[in-house]
């Protein structure tokens, strides 16, 4: 397993994917932050599990931003060499959050995504079975974890 | 419930939330004869929406939902929290009490891996006598908690900034009588075990998760170093006293349910080293930092990793300024380990009478995983 | 002299001379008596209900608190006295007052009657073994052996239609685990039995008996003696073997759906196999009811002996059950076909062989 | 009318009839108090402690208190622990699974009143889905407590009239 710390890795995936970047920094040697736009979201997590090592995906998860409009999905990826973290983050409309599945690239994500939808409301297409996760199947109170959820959950 | 389709010929047996070996879940096996073809989990039958509660409650009332995350393992998952807050907050917890802590942690940790043999010496068919010693030497570390933090099990004793109570007088010595005690009993249970070759026969070869596999699938703790891969929060992001103490992470390469079953054994081994020197050599001082209950933290994101009981728990706490927090993302292990169960029957022979055996090498505790 | 002739006998000549009025009903229940105590005896009492019922009674309570010992506890304690004597009792009281749910869709007459026949078919197999030279219940001659075999042959089947007839995923799977756990374990016993019956020269369990007057049969076919001790386990599904019946896999195996008395029957027949099995390994390896004779009264010691040698022997069984984990079906099946079949047939020819030298 | 009324109305007229009901009960009674068979099924994160009362050091099984592994043969549910929205419903599938005489113990505050999950939106009071026998407080609550609250419903049991008007 190569050992690439956490800024020689922003660095070479600066290089690298110039384009894909929104934001990229590391403020802590075993922290990487990386905020990629929509399009290049796919190609730049297959890179990112082949040429920089990134095999293990530790999380996912999202949040809400209702102010300035948009959800943001992180999802939390581990180096196994040098066991830095990285935190894969992609921004979506708040109205209609769409986003391609990662379990193309990473298999266990298809837990946290379902955990996402069901959560937020963001569409995963390509998802290999999307079926209710932690919410009683015959759940209609909407999405719990938005800020503007009211209240119990009405059968 | 919208299940994927069923092959033809194939029983599907709803291993549902009442099950001896189910704990609060459902797994759906796909079973044609003896053996399984395919494993849904179907998780969420304790989700308590934790995630939502943080949102509302004050930094320090925001521990006690955390705690009752994994009861078996409540310091390892309070610790996650606590540490997330103070470095939101950029606190600094005196020296004694992060040994406290520590000791707690490790105390804990004990708990849940017995907690773990019990069911795995059940889940074989030992009729009850194993689970039922764990339950005594269990007993042993209940009164050490309730003594020092005055609860048996959810007794949210760390806070931002130190430890409630300091160690009553006598209390070390007490703690090296259990650990005597506890190594004595761990002989006995490697000798019922680990050393039975009906046990050995059942456990040896069965659900192999080789190190590629692991890693690809997520695995953590007691399950990815099972499979030969040292990864350990303790050691690679030291919190509290773990970086000052001796101890090693311990490893095994046959990747089967043997192989966790031996981490668990020798982790106890390690956890009791820690007891022992943290007993024989803490230092003196004041157990409680600058203790402010309505605190404002800072704007910002902090990522805190520790290594609960069964893997690497991760708490990303966005805060906006106010009392309470902005969002808790919390990243459990028993997740991550439940889909490396729900992909074993792809990877090797499964067999009905082997999914208590492998759920229970994995160690779930689904309150965990569901939050 | 048949004892059955006996009854038929005073009944006819009475009607005959037609004093067949009801004054002397009361002799005529005396002279039943009298003349028929000895069978009596034997169906309520010794092999029969009386020995039955309270070794089951005895075994589960005894069970519940030898094993809560191991466990480090101290098991039923409040219920009647002291040692929670009366804690079977309560349970099986409660069981009967409790409500019998019979599921719409399962198949209700097998569903009914098949704990019935599971404590009672076993039974009949009991009644064959002999206590003493002359107290033997069902006395078949040379053909209590495979009798014996014949109606322990049906006994797997029992389960097996309750298992179907419950229409529950668990009991199905329950119910051929237990077909392929019989069929791969008692063809080792027959073996090891036949065995037993060359050397004794005879298939009369009672000349089997005496056969072993000097030296036990165990001595000499000290394979077959293992292998029937291991049938023991498997046939009356004790712990490494109680594979359709685990409940951490199988929430109760083929007995899921069973609730009230029904469920106590099977509770109570499993405690009939296991002594069925293990008074015939005692007859078959152990002498049987040989033994110095106590007090001048052969019969009685006899009697004693045997049941002294049977309640060490459950001691020994039932404290196994906290010392093996449970085995699964394939290392089941293969044990059954690979190593106990071969060694039985081994056996066989070393008995073979000493027959035909007339070393034994 | 119900089925006790008429078996009751059937005997009245014979002569120690009342005598032979306080038999029954207290048979009844006194064989259902000492063998409670709970249902082996934790809802919720009180489950440590259910797994120390059956332990070895406050040993539930001297009250004569099994768990037991099927629902057909259980007479009492010890909800131990929160009950979330999804679990609720197999709770209420298990009530309806058992023979009669049947019990629910409320085992810690959650299943009571939601506890520490009290603005929690998956979270339900158990009594909303099923008639609750014992309340047990305390979160979880310690070993004696849930001893006692079984001892409770052992009286509740013995006092129960099963046979005859039910007054």
């Amino acid at each position: 397993m190569s050992k690439i710390s956490a800024a020689d890795f922003v660095k070479a995936f600066q290089k690298a994917h110039p384009e894909a970047v929104k934001s990229i920094e590391s403020t802590d040697p075993r922290r990487a932050d990386l905020v990629v736009n929509n399009e290049s979201f796919i190609d730049a997590a297959k890179s990112l599990r082949d040429n920089f090592g990134l095999l293990m995906p530790v999380s996912g998860g999202a949040i809400d931003y209702p102010d300035d409009n948009r959800i943001q999905m992180i999802y939390y990826l581990m180096h196994p060499g040098s066991r830095f973290m990285l935190t894969y983050r992609v921004d979506l409309n708040r109205d209609e959050p769409k986003l391609p599945s990662l379990t193309q690239v990473w298999d266990a994500m298809s837990f946290h995504e379902r955990e996402a939808h069901e959560m937020f409301g963001i569409e995963f297409d390509g998802h290999p079975n999307m079926i209710p996760f932690l919410l009683p199947p015959d759940w209609k109170g909407g999405h719990p974890l938005l800020k503007d959820f009211k209240g119990e959950g009405q059968q | 419930m919208r299940e994927p389709m069923i092959e033809p010929d194939v029983m599907r047996i709803s291993w549902g939330p009442q099950h001896p070996m189910s704990g609060q879940t459902r797994v759906l096996l796909d079973v044609d004869g003896e053996k399984v073809h395919r494993i849904i989990a179907d998780l969420g039958f304790t989700h308590r929406g934790i995630e939502k509660i943080l949102e509302n409650r004050s930094f320090f009332s925001g521990i006690i939902p955390v705690d009752r995350m994994a009861m078996v393992d409540t310091a390892n998952m309070s610790i996650g929290y606590v540490t997330a807050i103070e470095k939101a907050a950029g606190l600094e917890v005196p020296e004694r009490a992060k040994w406290i802590r520590t000791l707690v942690c490790e105390m804990s940790r004990i708990n849940s891996h017995l907690y773990a043999f019990g069911l795995q010496a059940e889940s074989t068919g030992y009729f009850p006598a194993v689970f039922l010693w764990t339950t005594v030497d269990r007993e042993v570390l209940l009164d050490l908690f309730e003594e020092l933090t005055g609860a048996r099990w959810s007794f949210n004793h760390f806070f931002p900034g130190g430890v409630h109570h300091d160690l009553p007088d006598g209390f070390a010595d007490k703690v090296l009588k259990a650990v005597k005690y506890l190594r004595g009993r761990f002989k006995d249970y490697w000798d019922a075990m680990v050393e039975n070759p009906l046990f050995e026969n059942r456990c040896d070869g069965v659900a192999i998760l080789k190190p590629k596999d692991a890693l690809k699938l997520g695995a953590t703790g007691p399950v990815l170093r099972g499979s030969g891969i040292d990864i350990d929060m303790r050691r690679e992001e030291p919190y509290d006293a773990y970086g000052d103490l001796e101890w090693e992470v311990i490893t095994e390469d046959a990747c089967d349910v043997m192989a966790r079953t031996k981490v668990r054994y020798h982790e106890i081994g390690q956890a009791l080293n820690i007891m022992e020197q943290i007993a024989q050599s803490i230092p003196d001082g004041p157990v409680k930092g600058r203790v402010n209950a309505f605190m404002r933290v800072p704007e910002g994101e902090y990522i805190s990793r520790v290594e609960a009981g069964r893997g690497e728990l991760g708490f990303h706490l966005f805060t906006n300024g106010t009392g309470n927090p902005y969002r808790v993302k919390i990243n459990s292990p028993t997740l991550r380990n439940m889909y490396v169960f729900e992909r074993l029957a792809e990877l090797n022979e499964v067999f009905v009478a082997d999914i208590p055996v492998i759920i229970n090498s994995i160690d779930p505790w689904y309150l965990d995983s569901d939050r | 002299m048949n004892s059955n002739s006996l009854i038929s006998g005073t009944l006819a000549n009475l009607v005959q001379a037609d004093q067949f009025s009801l004054m002397n009903i009361p002799s005529m229940v005396i002279e039943f008596l009298a003349l028929n105590s000895k069978p009596l005896l034997q169906v309520l009492l010794l092999p029969g209900l009386g020995f039955i019922l309270g070794f089951a009674i005895f075994a589960v309570w005894f069970e519940r608190k030898f094993l809560a010992r191991a466990m480090l506890r101290v098991g039923p304690y409040y219920c009647g006295g002291r040692a929670g004597v009366l804690q079977v009792f309560a349970d099986f009281l409660k069981l009967f007052m409790k409500e019998i749910i019979i599921p719409t869709a399962i198949d209700w007459p097998f569903f009914v009657a098949m704990p019935v026949f599971l404590s009672t078919i076993p039974s009949l197999a009991l009644l064959l073994i002999p206590f003493a030279s002359n107290w033997v219940l069902w006395d078949v001659g040379s053909l209590s052996l495979p009798m014996f075999f014949a109606i322990m042959g049906i006994a797997p089947l029992i389960p097996i239609f309750s298992g179907w007839a419950s229409n529950n995923k668990y009991s199905f799977i329950g119910a051929w685990r237990v077909a392929y756990m019989y069929i791969s374990g008692e063809i080792p016993l027959v073996i090891c039995a036949a065995g037993v019956a060359i050397m004794a020269g005879s298939m009369d369990l009672v000349k089997i008996v005496e056969a072993q007057q000097n030296m036990w049969f165990a001595v000499p076919q000290f394979i077959g003696f293992i292998l029937f001790f291991l049938g023991i386990f498997i046939e009356s599904e004790r712990t490494p073997f109680d594979i359709p019946v685990a409940e951490v896999e199988l929430v109760f195996g083929w007995r899921t759906e069973y609730s009230g008395i029904l469920f106590g029957f099977t509770m109570m027949a499993e405690y009939v196999l296991f002594q069925a099995w293990t008074l015939m390994f005692i007859t078959l390896y152990l002498g049987g009811f040989n033994g110095p004779v106590l007090m001048g009264m052969p019969t009685a010691s006899h009697i004693f002996w045997l049941l002294a040698k049977f309640f060490v022997l459950v001691v020994f069984i039932i404290l196994l059950r906290c010392v093996f984990p449970r085995l699964r079906m394939d290392q089941m099946i293969k044990l059954g076909w690979k190593y106990m079949t071969p060694l039985a047939l081994l056996n066989l020819f070393f008995v073979i062989v000493m027959k035909i030298l007339g070393v034994v | 009318m119900t089925e006790e009324q008429t078996i009751k109305r059937a005997f009245d007229n014979i002569p120690g009839s009342g005598a032979a009901y306080n038999l029954i009960d207290f048979i009844a009674g006194w064989s259902r108090k000492y063998s409670i068979w709970p249902i082996h099924f934790v809802t919720g994160c009180c489950s440590p402690e259910f797994m120390q009362v059956s332990g070895s050091r406050f040993d539930m099984e001297r009250l004569g208190v099994l768990p037991f592994a099927s629902v057909r043969q259980c007479d009492c549910i010890m909800v131990v622990g929160v009950v979330s929205r999804k679990m609720a419903l197999r709770v209420k599938y298990l009530y309806d699974q058992m023979g009669d005489p049947k019990y629910v113990v409320s085992v810690g505050a959650c299943p009571t009143g939601k506890g520490p999950f009290h603005d929690s939106y998956a979270v339900v009071a158990v009594d909303d889905y099923v008639p609750v026998d014992i309340y047990i407080p305390g979160c979880p609550p310690r070993p004696e407590a849930i001893i006692h609250g079984m001892m409770l419903l052992q009286e509740k049991i013995k006092k129960e009239r099963r046979i005859g008007v039910k007054d």
